[in-house]
């Protein structure tokens, strides 16, 4: 009962939000939208037993991304980034109008709908397993393949990250011009 | 209880919505907005596919791993975009024409 | 693994009568128990922000020798209600030019990710809303919306003072979560698990079982979340995002009325539950100093009240402090977080995997006077 | 996912809607108690009596950008961590230490790879960031 609850205010969180990043003209709005957004897929791995995951997500993307975003916006953004926000409903010329969005929309209806019924039936020999003990602990379990079988990609991650720092600290450090 | 093709659809709406504001958007801001989406999407894939299909944990390191290089991506993005943004003023996708200035 | 309150309360005879009240709807009555539980754990957490209000200002007549608020009630112990009182009806202002949808999120995002970090406070062995496996983890994510709206509060006003405030106070918050995870993580090693219940059941017994004293680097990592913490929560020395000699009021300038209140209110819990999370991290928690074999209600109350005592006794050194040291400049608050309290925060971790694999996860009772 | 997971979920959920419905009310209670009388001068932010100039909404200093990043490369790692350290002790008892320790070490020295880098080139110092670019 309270599982689909928490499915039901997360997904509408998420999909919400993620329309309302697409529809406002405020990039500002468009970020915190967006957090809205990541907040609600933390909800649905919550729902999935993926506690830590859903965590890693609050914390990085909430704690990290979003204020990366949020400062590079105010660092770019200048004073007149609202005049020149764009959304869905006032584009180029070249990026399509209201009809071709409404046709291109329908269409992905119609493909949507055929490919959920083709699928669906592919999904009837996977049955929703119920779970009883089986994820006792998450955290521990991706301790364990992390340091066993993914330690090659967990200590590549480091590297990446560490390219990542370097390279970015190399572009954005301020420099005379 | 919550079926496999809920997660699914949610999935796919962030998806569409996300490339939908990586072709929409002129900023390029937004358009790292929509990139984040669209990566979510994916990550909420593998999980939800970890629990209702392969029943073990793989999916899980699959998405922290996403999340780990989405966070290197928008930092390295985000560095671009202000670097960009010093040097033409502007941080609309149409001026950027020149791989060097 | 994953405790929560009502798995606890239902090993009472009591649960079993309430179960029948509310016709053998588990769901039902765990929210029902959850929600009290809740109003009062924030109920509790409002007085003592309050009062921690009048605590500041009492403690500081004290250190500057002078009487402090002493007209509401006995000792001017009303002061907070007064205040609270004054803050609904004051008149709401915001400038024209603000950014609205904002700036009303602003305080909004701080409440919720205060509140939200309550949910997991150990306050006794039992009475936990949620031991969940993720504990300390969550409620350093789930904080970290103080910082988006710190942020936020500043860029919504509109005014050069709150944006500025805005940008440091964020600057700040995300700086020095960096110091402060990292010696969590270092208790993370020593106890082998996240959860509250994890960490709390390994320090039973008299303080020098406490984690603080289990080798020399958790003794070291004490201190640097401490002032981690301290910064996090923008208290003095570090309380660069509100300095009133440079940047009026930070990033509530614009802020009047109960807006205001909300952000000081979501402020002061945070304090408070920062010193929780010291105390429980560090310095035992609720545990009793003697062991015991039965557990009865009486003795959980027992244990919320050494968890406040201790959890208080951090909040006085917090207020102390800010009345006895200089605000520092806006480059020490960096070099202090990037050159001295990280590099040390780290060396701590290295020092507590080695000290585990070296004497085998012994503390130094344990060494000294044998055990376990 | 064991009824107690969902359940240790529950509160949270809780929390936060009291922390919303806080919100709602203080507003309501505000609107029914404060005097509205607004004017122009109440609504110009706050500059110290002076007329604002301009918007507070431009474009500000890269070295806010610099610590965020910085800050979020330390905190993916420290995300990754948690797991590790969370099973290190178990590691140790069943005689894996050494290797869990080297694992664990060679993933710090990158960390500190990092640190060590964005100090030597001045990223960590807040006015000296400026003097390193003059030279260049």
């Amino acid at each position: 009962m309270f599982a689909q609850l928490l499915f039901l205010l997360s997904a509408v969180l998420t999909v919400g939000c993620a329309i309302a990043v697409a529809v406002t003209k405020n990039i500002m709005h468009s970020c915190i939208f967006l957090l809205g957004s990541l907040i609600g897929i933390a909800g649905l791995y919550a729902t999935l037993g993926a506690d830590f995951v859903a965590v890693t997500q609050i914390m990085v993307y909430v704690g990290g991304i979003v204020i990366l975003m949020l400062f590079a916006v105010m660092l770019t953004g200048g004073k007149d980034f609202v005049s020149r926000a764009q959304n869905l409903l006032g584009l180029a010329p070249s990026m399509g109008n209201k009809w071709t969005y409404g046709i291109g929309l329908f269409v992905g209806l119609v493909f949507l709908l055929t490919n959920i019924k083709l699928l669906s039936n592919i999904m009837k020999s996977y049955p929703a397993k119920t779970f009883g003990n089986e994820f006792p602990s998450t955290v521990s379990q991706i301790g364990h393949l992390l340091v066993k079988e993914h330690v090659l990609a967990f200590e590549l991650s480091s590297v990446l990250l560490l390219g990542a720092l370097v390279g970015a600290a190399i572009i954005a450090r301020p420099r005379k011009q | 209880m919550i079926s496999l093709i809920s997660y699914l659809i949610i999935s796919l709406v962030l998806f569409i919505v996300g490339l939908v504001v990586m072709i929409s958007r002129k900023n390029i801001v937004a358009i790292l907005l929509g990139i984040e989406l669209i990566l979510n999407a994916a990550a909420l894939n593998f999980v939800a596919y970890s629990r209702y299909v392969t029943n073990n944990l793989d999916g899980h390191i699959f998405s922290l791993f996403i999340i780990v290089v989405a966070a290197a991506e928008a930092a390295v993005g985000l560095a671009i975009v202000i670097r960009f943004f010093q040097i033409k003023e502007t941080i609309h996708i149409d001026e950027a024409t020149q791989l060097r200035n | 693994m994953n405790q929560t309150l009502v798995s606890y309360l239902s090993q009472y005879e009591f649960y079993d009568v309430l179960i029948g009240i509310f016709g053998k709807n588990e769901g039902l009555l765990a929210f029902v128990i959850y929600l009290l539980f809740a109003a009062a754990i924030v109920g509790l957490c409002a007085t003592i922000g309050g009062l921690g209000t009048y605590a500041e200002r009492k403690i500081s007549a004290d250190i500057q020798q002078r009487i402090g608020p002493n007209r509401v009630g006995p000792y001017g112990i009303l002061q907070f209600l007064a205040d609270g009182v004054k803050m609904i009806t004051k008149e709401d202002v915001m400038p024209n030019t603000a950014d609205k949808f904002l700036f009303y999120l602003a305080p909004m995002l701080a409440l919720i990710g205060v509140f939200a970090t309550l949910a997991v406070l150990p306050w006794s062995s039992g009475f936990m809303m949620a031991d969940l496996n993720v504990g300390i983890f969550y409620l350093i994510a789930i904080s970290s919306l103080v910082g988006v709206s710190v942020f936020l509060g500043g860029y919504a006003s509109n005014s050069k003072w709150s944006m500025l405030g805005g940008l440091r106070g964020a600057s700040q918050i995300i700086s020095y979560e960096i110091p402060v995870t990292i010696s969590v993580l270092s208790i993370t090693l020593l106890a082998g698990g996240m959860g509250f219940g994890t960490i709390l059941s390994q320090q039973q017994g008299t303080p020098i079982h406490w984690f603080i004293f289990h080798n020399p680097f958790a003794f070291i990592a004490f201190f640097v979340y401490f002032i981690g913490a301290l910064a996090e929560t923008n208290r003095a020395p570090f309380d660069l995002p509100e300095a009133e000699s440079e940047l009026v009021s930070g990033y509530h300038t614009e802020y009047t009325g109960m807006r205001f209140g909300f952000f000081a209110l979501a402020e002061y819990i945070e304090v408070f539950v920062v010193c929780g999370v010291g105390a429980a991290l560090f310095l035992g928690g609720g545990n009793l100093p003697f062991n015991v074999q039965f557990d009865i209600i009486p003795l959980q109350l027992f244990q919320v009240v050494i968890f406040m005592t201790k959890a208080l006794i951090l909040y006085y050194v917090v207020i102390w402090i800010r009345w006895t040291f200089p605000r520092l400049r806006v480059d020490q608050l960096m070099s202090i977080c990037w050159k001295y309290l990280t590099p040390i925060a780290i060396f701590n971790l290295v020092g507590n995997a080695v000290w585990i694999v070296v004497f085998n996860g012994k503390s130094i009772a344990d060494l000294v006077f044998g055990g376990h | 996912m064991t009824p107690a997971q969902f359940d240790g979920l529950m509160p949270i959920v809780i929390l936060m809607g009291i922390a919303v419905l806080l919100f709602a009310g203080g507003h309501f209670v505000s609107v029914l108690l404060a005097p509205k009388k607004p004017s122009i001068l109440k609504q110009t932010p706050y500059e110290c009596g002076e007329q604002p100039v301009g918007s507070a909404w431009s474009a500000f200093n890269v070295r806010f950008y610099v610590v965020g990043l910085i800050f979020i490369i330390f905190d993916v790692e420290s995300v990754l961590m948690f797991p590790v350290a969370t099973i290190f002790k178990e590691l140790n008892e069943v005689g894996e230490g050494g290797y869990a320790l080297i694992v664990f070490l060679s993933f710090i020295s990158v960390l500190i790879e990092g640190i060590a880098y964005c100090w030597k080139k001045g990223d960590l110092d807040w006015v000296k960031s400026f003097q390193v670019s003059n030279k260049k």
